[in-house]
C-alpha cells in the first residue's frame, strides 16, 4: 500500500527525459507509417489521374465533345450522345432523388419519434439500403420495368435505377447537416410561436442547405460514374441521336467508355481514354463544387 | 420532435414527408421481391443445397452446371485483398487527418482522399487492367500475373475503398471528445499512446461502422471485378488467378442473354438474391456488433 | 428595494401540484407556485433540481422534448395551458422564452426581429416599426440602428442577448421566462440585462431561473427555492420546492434551514 | 426500343425518318453500325442503335418484336424459329458478309503454328474440363505449360459455331476458360501470355495483329491461314463462316426507314464490310443476297 | 480555518511576468504568483478573465491549443517549465491536470486508473495495489471496489470526478491542478470533493479554479482574485492579478476595492 506514499514527496528531480516524449522512436516511427499510409493513396490518385491523362490527350479535342460516336471513323468518333445521356439520366436521378430523400431526411431527423418501432425500422433500412450493392438497384428496376410493361433501357428507367442508389446516402447527409443544426435554433423559433413545420422550413432547413447540397452532389457525382445498374437495364451502346425526352434510349459516358475501350481499334482505346479524362474532370470539378460550399457557407454556430 | 397539435395543412406535409421515408422500406420490399420471384423459379429447377455447395459453375453451358461457390471464391479473395489494402492504409489515413494533421492540411486532404471514392468504377477497372497488372504486378514487383487476377482486381478496388475507411474513421476520431484527449495529456501520455489507447478505442464502433460499409463495398462492386478479375468461374486457390466473382458474373450474363423468364435469367436473380443477402446478413451483424461495442462504455 | 409588492402575487399564471416526468424519471414533484403580473420571480437552487424543466413547462416547451411529460395543473389567466383544446403555439407566443445561450437566427438583425411577427401571422401595418420599437425596448437600437441588415452573428454576446429579448417582445407576449440569461455574458452585458428586466417588468411579467443568488437579490421581486431530494417512491432525485416568498425575506429570513444553508453558501 | 423522334420529319433527303432498332450478335455489331453510320450520313433523319446482346440474346428480343433487325453471327435455331412463329414474326435471312473465326496465340508463343481440328476437340471440348490443363496433353511435342483459355461467353453466336463445328454439338465445351462478350477480353488475355490462347472474329484479329497471331486449321486438308482470301474461296474450313442480318419482314414493309435502310445495306454491302473491315461477300454470294431482296421487296 | 499558513508560501511552482496569448489576443497580463508546497491555492474571478488560460499554462497543456502561447517564466522545482530541453510529457506527469466536466475513459474503472502508471512507463510492482490506494486516496474506494471491471460510465457524476482525482494520484504528481472541478455535481458531491482536496493537501499541492467564492473561502489556504481589464495597447479585454494573499484576508479585508466589490456580489 505505500506505492504511491512513499513516491508523494520525490526529491526535486530533473523534468528532462526523452523517454516518453513525443520524440521517442517509437512515436517517430508511428508517424511515418501514417505518412507512408497517406502518401500511398494520394500517389494511388496521381498516377491514376496521370496515366490516364497520357493515354488520352491527344483525343481531347472539340470532336469529343460535339461528334457522335462511329464505326466508320473511330479516329473523330466522339461523346457527344454519351454526354446528353449522361445529363439526362442525372438529371432525372436528382429530380427523383433530392426532393425525396430531403423529405424523408427531414421526417427522421426532425419529427420521427425514433422510439417507435416503424421510424427506428426505416432507419435500420436505410442504413442497411447504403450498402446494397449498386448493380442490385438495377436488377430491381429491371424487374420492375418488367412488371409494368416498361421499356428498361429508357432514361427514366437509368434514372430510377440510380435514384434509387443514391437515395440512402442523400437521406443519410441531410440528417447529418440537419443535426449539425443547433439545437437552440429550433428551440428559439419554436418559443416565438412559430410551428414545427415553419421551424424546419425556415430555420433549420435554409441553415442545412450547404450541407445538403454538398452531400447531394457528392451522391450525383457517384451516380455519374456507376455503370453496372444501367447495364443491368441493357444499356445501348451504339446510339448516335441526341436523347430527347424520359422515354428515350440513351447511353452514357461510363457504358461508351467500357464500350470503346473493349473495341479492337487503337482509335478508340484513345478516344476512350479521352473520355475517361473528361469525365474524371466533370468529377473533380463537382467534387471542387462541393468543397467550396462545404468551406464557403458552412455555418460557425 | 415527438408531439404537436399541426394544422391539417401541417398534418397532410407530415403524412408527405412519412411517405417519403417510408418509400426506402418500400424499396427494401421491392428489391427483395423482385429477386425473390425469378430466384423461386430458378429453386424450381435447381436443388438450392447444389446451388450453395456446388463447385462448378457453368450455367449457359451445354453441360449445365449451378455450383455457386467458384463465385463466393472470387468474391473472397477481391475482398479480402480489398480489405487487407484499404483497411491499414485507410485508418492509418484518418488517424493521421485527424490527431497529427494541421487544420489546413487536413482540409486540403480529405476531400482529396475523398477524390478516391467518387472515381467511376469502369475507370478504376481498367487502371487495373493496363497499370497495375502488367506494371505494378509483373514488371516493377515480379509477381507473376496474369492478364486478369482477382490480385490486380481486389488491390484496385482496395484503393477505391480507402476514403470509406479513412473519411468515416476520421469522422469517428473527431468526434472523440477533446476532454478525453486532455484527460490522456494530462496524464503524462504522449500523443501516439493517446491516439491508440484513448481515441481509436473510444472511436471503435464508428471505425467498425466504416469497415463494415467498406466490406459491402467491396462485395458489391460490379465493374472493377468484371473488367479486370477475369472471367474464369472456377474456385479460385490462388490469388494470381482469374476468377469471377457474383457481381462479375452478373455484369457479364446480364449485358448478353438475359430474356425475362429464361433460366439465364432466373440464374441472374438466383446469384442477385445471394449477393444481397450477404450483405444484408454482414450488415445487421455489423450493426449488433456496433450495438454492442458502443453499450459496453 | 423600493418597490411596495403586494403580500400575494396578481395571479398571471399559476402552477398546482405540477409533476414533471423524463420518461419514468420524475424531475420535478408536486409543485405549487403564483407568479405575479408585472413582477420578476426568480427561481434559484442548485443544480439539477428541476428549475429549467419546471421552466420549459410553462410554455410547453416541454412538448419538444422526447418523453417529456406534465402532471398537474398549469394555468395562464386560469386557463389550464395542457387542456386539449389550446393550441401549444398560440401558448408559447404569449409565453415568451429566453435561453441561457443568446441563441439568434443566422440571419440579419431585422430579419430575427420580423421572424416572430411573420411566422404567427400577427398583423403588422409597418414591420420597420416594429422592429425598431421592439429593439428600442430592447435597449438595443442606438448600438444596431445602422446595422439592421448586418448578421446578428456580429454582434457580441451581450448584444445578441439583448436581441433574442427583443426577438421575444416583437410577438407581444405577457410572460417572459429566462433561463439562466446571462450566465453566458460578462459582467458588463450582465448588468445591462438586468437593468433591462427591471424595465421589462412595468409591461410584461418576468419569470427567471438563475444560478446566481446575488442576481436573483438584485432583481426579483418574488424567489422560489427549490433542492433535490431523493424521491420517495424510486430514491432518484427529484426536485420539490423548498419555499417561495418575497426575495428580501428569502434572503433575509429564509423559513428553510434548507434555504438559509444555500444562501449562505454552505453547500451549493 | 427508342422513343426517339418516330414521326418527326426531316429535311434534308427525301422524307424518310425514324428508328431502325438492332440488336444481336457483337461480331456483327461494327457492321451493322458502319451501315447505319453511312446510311445516316445521307439520311440525317434516320437513328439506327445497334445493341450487343449477342446472338441469341438477339433472337430472343427479335422474336418478342422488340427490334427490327437482328445480328447474327450463326444461322437462326429452331428453337428460335418456333418463338418467333409463335409470336409470328416472320423474318428474312439476309447474308451480308463473311468472318473467319480465328484461333489466336501472342505474338510470344514458339509452338502453335497449326492445329488440328482434332487437337482443338481436345482442348475445348466438355470432356477437357478440368483434366486437360497442359499443353503436352494436347500434343506430346508441345510444352507442359498451364493452358490458359479465352473465348466468348454462351450467349455469343461465335461460340454456337465453334462449338457446333468442332465439338460437335452446340453449345458443348469446357466451361473453365475465361469467357467474354467483349472480344477486346479476349484481346488483353492472350496477349498477355505465351501460353494463352483464344477465338474470335477475324476483324480483331486484324486490329490487333501486332500483338497477336493467327494459328492455321488442319481440318484434313492441310493448314490453312485463315485470311479474306481463303474464306472468300471456301479452303478455310470449318472455321469460314457466314455473318447474317434478320429483317422482320413487317418492319421491310410498314417502316420506309427501314425498308431503305436494309436496301443500302445489301447495295452497298462491299463498301460496308470494308469500312468495318469485314471480309466482304464474293460476287456469286452478292448476286444470292441481292435476289433475296428481291423476294422481300416483291 | 484552524489551520497555520506561513506568511509567503514555501514555493513549489512560480509565474513571473506570464502573458498568455491566443494568436495576436493576450488573454492574460503579465502575472506573478508564488504556489506553495502542500497548499490549495484558489484562483477566482469572473468569467473570460483568464483563469483556466493560466491555469493550463501551468501545465504545458496549452501546448494542445492552437495558437496558445505563453511568455514569461513558470518554474517547477526552480526549473522552466518551458525550457527547451524539458520534456512537456514528462511536465504533465508531475502535474497533474482535474478538468471541469469529469471526463473518464471509455474504459473499466480499474483501466481509468492503469492508464497513466501505463503509458508513463511506471515501474509498478503491482498493479491491483496501485488502483487499490489511488482509489482509497480519492475515497471511492469503497463505493467500487466490487465494480472495478465495469464502465466508469455507470458511475455517478461525482464518483467520476472522484475517479478522475484518483486517475491522477496514480501517476503520483506533485501538483494538481483543478479547474472548476465541482461545477458540473451536485450539492452533496462537491462536498465530497471538497474534503478530498483538504485531504490531499498533505501529500500534493493542488491549484484549484473555481467560480463559487463559498468554495474558495471553505478550502483554499490562498487566494488570487483575477480580473479582466481593457489591454493598454489593443483595447481587448485581459486578464490580470488583482490582489493574492491568504484566503481569509482576500474574503475578510481585501486589499482592492474591485476585489471586495467581487465578493459581495456587487458584480459577477
Ligand atoms: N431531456 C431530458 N431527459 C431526461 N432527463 C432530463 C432531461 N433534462 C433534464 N433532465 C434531468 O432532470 C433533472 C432536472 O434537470 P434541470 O435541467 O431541470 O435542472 P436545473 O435545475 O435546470 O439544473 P441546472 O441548474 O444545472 O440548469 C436532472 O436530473 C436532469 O438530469
Ligand atoms: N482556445 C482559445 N482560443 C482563443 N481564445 C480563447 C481560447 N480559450 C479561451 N480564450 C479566450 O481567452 C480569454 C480567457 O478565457 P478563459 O477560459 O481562460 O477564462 P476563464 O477565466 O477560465 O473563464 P470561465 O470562468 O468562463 O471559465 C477569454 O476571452 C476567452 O474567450
Ligand atoms: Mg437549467
Ligand atoms: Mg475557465
Ligand atoms: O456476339 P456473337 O457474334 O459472338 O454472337
Amino acid at each position: 500500500m505505500a506505492t504511491i506514499g512513499a513516491l508523494a514527496t520525490p526529491p526535486p528531480r530533473a523534468l528532462r527525459t526523452a523517454k516518453h516524449g513525443d520524440t521517442s522512436f517509437a512515436s517517430i516511427g508511428f508517424l511515418i507509417a501514417l505518412w507512408a499510409a497517406l502518401a500511398f493513396a494520394v500517389l494511388a490518385l496521381v498516377v491514376l489521374l496521370v496515366t490516364s491523362f497520357i493515354d488520352g490527350a491527344s483525343r481531347l479535342d472539340g470532336a469529343l465533345l460535339t461528334n457522335y460516336t462511329s464505326q466508320v471513323f473511330p479516329e473523330t468518333a466522339g461523346a457527344r450522345a454519351a454526354i446528353l445521356g449522361s445529363a439526362w439520366v442525372i438529371s432525372t436521378t436528382a429530380l427523383l432523388a433530392i426532393p425525396l430523400g430531403i423529405a424523408a431526411g427531414v421526417y427522421l431527423e426532425e419529427f420521427a419519434d425514433n422510439r417507435k418501432w416503424w421510424n427506428k425500422f426505416i432507419e435500420t433500412n436505410i442504413s442497411n439500403l447504403a450498402a446494397v450493392p449498386a448493380i442490385v438497384y438495377g436488377m430491381l428496376t429491371a424487374g420492375f420495368a418488367l412488371a409494368i410493361g416498361m421499356e428498361r433501357r429508357i432514361v427514366l428507367a437509368g434514372g430510377i435505377a440510380l435514384a434509387l442508389l443514391i437515395l440512402p446516402v442523400i437521406i443519410i447527409s441531410t440528417r447529418e447537416a440537419l443535426r449539425a443544426v443547433p439545437q437552440e435554433i429550433r428551440q428559439g423559433s419554436i418559443a416565438l410561436g412559430a410551428t414545427p413545420l415553419q421551424t424546419v422550413w425556415r430555420q433549420t432547413l435554409p441553415s442545412a442547405v450547404p450541407g445538403i447540397a454538398t452531400g447531394s452532389i457528392l451522391a450525383l457525382s457517384r451516380a455519374l460514374g456507376e455503370a453496372a445498374p444501367l447495364l443491368l437495364l441493357g444499356g445501348l451502346v451504339f446510339v448516335t441521336y441526341d436523347p430527347n425526352g424520359l422515354f428515350s434510349g440513351f447511353t452514357t459516358l461510363p457504358i461508351q467508355i467500357f464500350n470503346w475501350a473493349g473495341q479492337p481499334q487503337l482509335e478508340f482505346q484513345q478516344v476512350a481514354s479521352a473520355a475517361i479524362i473528361l469525365m474524371l474532370g466533370l468529377l473533380l470539378i463537382m467534387n471542387a463544387l462541393a468543397i467550396f460550399i462545404r468551406n464557403r457557407f458552412q455555418n460557425r454556430w | 420532435m415527438a408531439k404537436s397539435s399541426p394544422r391539417t395543412g401541417e398534418k397532410i406535409v407530415m403524412v408527405v414527408l412519412f411517405g417519403a421515408a417510408a418509400t426506402s422500406v418500400v424499396v427494401t420490399i421491392g428489391i427483395f421481391l423482385a429477386l425473390l420471384f425469378p430466384s423461386i423459379n430458378f429453386f424450381r429447377e435447381i436443388n438450392p443445397i447444389d446451388f450453395l455447395t456446388g463447385t462448378r459453375w457453368a450455367p449457359t453451358f451445354a453441360d449445365a452446371s449451378f455450383g455457386v461457390v467458384p463465385l463466393i471464391s472470387g468474391t473472397f479473395w477481391t475482398t479480402l485483398i480489398g480489405l487487407s489494402l484499404a483497411i491499414p492504409i485507410g485508418l492509418a489515413s484518418a488517424v493521421y487527418l485527424s490527431e497529427y494533421a494541421p487544420q489546413r492540411i487536413r482540409k486540403i486532404l480529405k476531400p482529396v482522399l475523398e477524390i478516391l471514392a467518387g472515381i467511376p468504377s469502369v475507370v478504376y477497372g481498367y487502371f487495373a487492367l493496363f497499370f497495375v497488372a502488367p506494371f505494378i504486378l509483373n514488371d516493377l514487383l515480379g509477381i507473376n500475373v496474369g492478364t486478369f487476377s482477382v490480385l490486380s482486381a481486389g488491390l484496385v478496388l482496395g484503393i477505391m475503398i480507402i476514403p470509406t475507411v479513412a473519411s468515416l474513421s476520421e469522422d469517428a476520431m473527431s468526434a472523440v471528445p477533446q476532454a478525453l484527449r486532455q484527460g490522456s495529456y494530462a496524464l503524462g501520455a504522449n500523443k501516439m499512446r493517446t491516439t491508440l489507447r484513448v481515441v481509436f478505442p473510444a472511436a471503435i464502433s464508428g471505425i467498425t461502422a466504416s469497415i463494415v460499409l467498406a466490406l459491402s463495398r467491396a462485395v458489391g462492386e460490379t465493374m472493377i471485378v468484371a473488367l479486370a478479375a477475369g472471367t474464369r468461374a472456377s474456385v479460385v486457390n490462388d490469388p494470381t488467378d482469374a476468377g469471377q466473382t457474383m457481381t462479375g458474373f452478373i455484369a457479364q450474363t446480364a449485358t448478353g442473354e438475359s430474356t425475362p423468364g429464361s433460366l439465364t435469367y432466373n440464374t441472374l436473380f438466383a446469384v442477385g438474391l445471394l449477393l444481397f443477402l450477404i450483405t444484408l446478413t454482414i450488415n445487421i451483424i455489423a450493426g449488433i456488433i456496433v450495438r454492442r461495442i458502443r453499450e459496453e462504455y | 428595494m423600493e418597490r411596495e409588492i403586494p403580500t400575494t402575487p396578481r395571479r398571471i399564471m399559476a402552477c398546482e401540484d405540477v409533476n414533471v416526468y423524463y420518461g419514468d424519471f420524475r424531475a420535478v414533484t408536486s409543485v405549487d407556485l403564483t407568479f405575479g403580473k408585472n413582477e420578476i420571480t426568480a427561481l434559484i437552487g442548485p443544480s439539477g433540481c428541476g428549475k429549467s424543466t419546471l421552466l420549459r413547462s410553462l410554455n410547453r416547451m416541454n412538448d419538444m422534448v422526447l418523453g417529456a411529460r406534465v402532471e398537474g395543473s398549469v394555468t395562464f389567466h386560469d386557463q389550464e395551458i395542457y387542456a386539449k383544446e389550446v393550441d401549444p403555439i398560440e401558448v408559447r407566443r404569449r409565453i415568451g422564452m429566453v435561453f441561457q445561450k443568446p441563441n439568434p437566427f443566422p440571419k440579419s438583425i431585422y430579419d430575427n426581429i420580423a421572424y416572430g411577427p411573420k411566422v404567427t401571422g400577427m398583423k403588422v401595418s409597418s414591420m420597420d416599426d416594429l422592429v425598431e420599437e421592439a429593439l428600442t425596448r430592447a435597449a438595443l437600437w442606438g448600438e444596431v440602428k445602422d446595422k439592421l441588415k448586418q448578421s446578428a452573428y456580429g454582434l457580441s454576446g451581450g448584444q445578441q442577448q439583448r436581441l433574442c429579448i427583443a426577438r421575444t417582445i416583437a410577438v407581444n407576449p405577457e410572460v417572459i421566462l429566462m433561463d439562466e440569461p446571462c450566465s453566458a455574458l460578462d459582467p458588463i452585458a450582465t448588468s445591462r440585462i438586468e437593468d433591462l428586466m427591471v424595465e421589462l417588468r412595468e409591461d410584461y411579467s418576468i419569470i427567471i431561473v438563475t444560478h446566481n443568488m446575488q442576481q436573483a437579490a438584485r432583481v426579483a421581486d418574488r424567489t422560489a427555492f427549490f433542492t433535490a431530494l431523493a424521491d420517495e417512491g424510486t430514491g432518484d432525485r427529484t426536485g420539490v420546492l423548498v419555499e417561495y416568498d418575497k426575495t428580501a425575506t428569502i434572503f433575509g429570513s429564509p423559513a428553510d434551514q434548507r434555504t438559509e444553508d444555500y444562501i449562505s453558501g454552505r453547500f451549493g | 426500343a427508342c422513343g426517339g423522334d418516330a414521326d418527326g420529319g426531316s429535311s434534308d433527303s427525301g422524307s424518310i425518318s425514324g428508328e431502325v432498332v438492332s440488336d444481336g450478335s457483337s461480331t456483327v455489331q461494327p457492321l451493322t453500325a458502319a451501315a447505319g453510320e453511312l446510311f445516316g450520313s445521307e439520311n440525317s433523319g434516320v437513328n439506327v442503335s445497334v445493341g450487343t446482346s449477342g446472338t441469341g440474346g438477339g433472337f430472343e428480343k427479335f422474336c418478342l418484336g422488340e427490334t427490327d433487325i437482328s445480328n447474327a453471327s450463326r444461322p437462326i435455331g429452331d428453337d428460335e424459329i418456333v418463338i418467333c412463329e409463335e409470336n409470328g414474326i416472320e423474318f428474312t435471312e439476309l447474308r451480308v458478309a463473311s468472318d473467319a473465326l480465328s484461333i489466336v496465340v501472342s505474338q510470344d508463343n514458339e509452338f502453335l503454328e497449326c492445329l488440328t481440328t482434332d487437337e482443338l476437340a481436345t482442348l475445348w471440348g466438355p470432356a477437357a474440363e478440368g483434366t486437360i490443363t497442359s499443353w503436352d496433353q494436347v500434343n506430346p511435342e508441345f510444352p507442359a505449360e498451364t493452358i490458359e483459355l479465352y473465348g466468348p461467353g454462351t450467349d455469343s453466336g461465335t461460340f454456337d459455331y465453334f462449338t457446333d463445328e468442332i465439338n460437335g454439338e452446340e453449345g458443348a465445351s469446357r466451361s473453365d476458360y475465361n469467357a467474354s462478350e467483349d472480344d477486346n477480353v479476349i484481346v488483353q488475355g492472350v496477349s498477355g501470355s505465351e501460353f494463352a490462347l483464344g477465338y474470335f472474329g477475324l476483324s480483331y484479329f486484324l486490329e490487333n495483329s501486332g500483338s497477336l497471331k493467327t494459328v492455321q486449321v488442319d481440318s484434313g486438308d492441310g493448314c490453312v491461314e485463315p485470311s479474306a482470301e481463303t474464306v472468300a474461296d471456301d479452303t478455310y474450313t470449318p472455321l469460314g463462316r457466314p455473318l447474317f442480318i434478320y429483317v422482320k419482314n413487317e418492319s421491310y414493309a410498314d417502316k420506309p426507314q427501314v425498308a431503305a435502310f436494309v436496301d443500302y445495306f445489301v447495295e452497298q454491302s462491299a463498301s460496308i464490310a470494308e469500312a468495318a473491315e469485314f471480309i466482304a461477300l464474293n460476287d456469286e454470294q452478292q448476286g444470292e443476297l441481292e435476289d433475296v431482296l428481291a423476294g422481300l421487296a416483291g
